[in-house]
């Protein structure tokens, strides 16, 4: 029960799937393997699809974090999508929610986004 | 008395945290505890036991993590320890969004979230001696642990 | 150098066989074992810990069982062991169907799971002073283990 | 993840269909639930219909020869089925299958037992 990390790319949109536990351990593999992408590619926006996600913790909202950070450097906006109740309450608490943007559906994102 | 408890230790590498965390919840899974007060649970082991294995020991996989957990009646109690670099100034510390950490990316909420989710978190700590999380949740009454 | 390890103690009561087998489990979770291997494990996991308390201890739930895990290489050693009461004829012990407790519905078949189940298995026992089960398996060498 | 025990009748056959894990703990549950069923109910035979059995140790080999021994006393039969390849193993290295009898389903079980 490790993390599984699913990358696509649609229209410059960056679309990171997410299937497993998000810890500090596998925050860290995000990292490494989303970090240098955002930055080397022709990347516009993220979108964070987090259906499968079945644990997070604090570690899960500073890579994210790092991410909106990271996209937002390039005028570009992170939308994140499907979450479960509990992971729910972890964004409220830490207050993410107010400085992303929230949908409940991958498809609802990419509208949102002007993508295709 | 203690109704029934349990001890681990181990080192203190990350690909240990998952273990951490599923070995609390193995040992609760008799309780018959709600998904949520299980997710509560699995996600402050988690937080405590990063921090041990990031803060207190500056991830050097030498050293070792210990937690304990005990359920006695109504009350689950869980205490993860390191004997790594302690904390200087607590009451900071245990500030929301504070870290000391921000170039791993480490978002400060850790405290936060074990204040949130627990009944009761008491950190007892000692620079260059290390430090103890003892955290404490009451569960639902019709659940209350009996021997045997 | 071990290049990972955990140890666990615990009551001795039958509930915590169960928490004892899943906790082995998610300690060698990140190694992606099959499917057939984690289940060996679990069992001969079980096999123990149920010996410790049932024979060992003779379900005194005051006393502890203990358990080590290590994982140096493609090779897994697992220790369980009890302070107990011992085994005075090993060989005996150690023979298929052989059991002291039939009363109790006891197969006699742990220890030749065991066998069966792990590359080796060293039985270390003295009466009055406890029983303790060392058992190896090597696992597939694409799965070896790699620290960091 | 512990065990689930249903039981029924049909026609003074005794169905027992576990689900989960049979350990120690769980075998002296399985033992106290059927023991005295056996005794005090006109039941013919057994059928131990192990399909969501999950998990099982030499303690669930004991707790099954336990009963296969007390209805073999009333002259009867038992008839295990659908055995997972794990749980399989241990049947084989007991020598269980020598002793039982063994079927794919349930319904060749009851079949096998003149059971309409
Ligand atoms: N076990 C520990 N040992 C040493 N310092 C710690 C420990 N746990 C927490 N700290 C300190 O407290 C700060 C806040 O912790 P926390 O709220 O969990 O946030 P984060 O882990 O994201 O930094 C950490 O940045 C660190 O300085
Ligand atoms: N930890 C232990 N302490 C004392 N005696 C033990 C222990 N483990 C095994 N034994 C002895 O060895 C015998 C055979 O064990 P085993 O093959 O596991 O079968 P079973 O548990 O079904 O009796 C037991 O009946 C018991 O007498």
């Amino acid at each position: 029960m490790s993390l599984h990390i699913d990358l696509s790319l649609k229209d410059h949109v960056l679309i990171v799937r997410l299937q497993g536990e998000l810890d500090h351990h596998t925050s860290d593999e995000l990292r490494r393997k989303v970090e240098n992408l955002i930055d080397e590619k022709d990347i516009t926006h993220i979108v964070m699809s987090l259906k499968d996600l079945n644990f997070m913790d604090s570690s899960g909202i500073g890579v994210i974090l790092g991410r909106y950070k990271q996209i937002s450097q390039k005028n570009g906006e992170m939308v994140v999508c499907s979450v479960n109740p509990m992971i729910r309450r972890l964004f409220e608490l830490s207050g993410l929610f107010k400085i992303l943007k929230y949908k409940e559906s991958e498809q609802e994102a990419l509208d949102m986004l002007g993508v295709a | 008395m203690t109704a029934n408890y349990m001890e681990i230790r181990f080192a203190a590498l990350s690909e240990n945290e998952s273990f951490a965390r599923v070995a609390v919840a193995a040992f609760l899974a008799h309780l018959d505890l709600t998904v949520e007060e299980m997710e509560e649970i699995k996600t402050v082991v988690s937080e405590a036991v990063t921090n041990a294995i990031i803060h207190g020991y500056e991830q050097e996989p030498q050293q070792q993590v210990y937690i304990s957990t005990s359920i006695e009646g109504d009350r689950i109690e869980i205490i993860v320890e390191d004997k790594g670099i302690g904390i200087a100034n607590l009451d900071e510390a245990r500030q929301p969004l504070f870290t000391t950490k921000p170039e791993m990316e480490r978002s400060g909420m850790g405290f936060t979230i074990m204040e949130n989710f627990m009944d009761a978190v008491e950190v007892t700590t000692g620079v260059g001696q290390g430090t103890r999380i003892r955290m404490i949740k009451k569960v639902s009454p019709n659940k209350i642990y009996s021997q045997g």
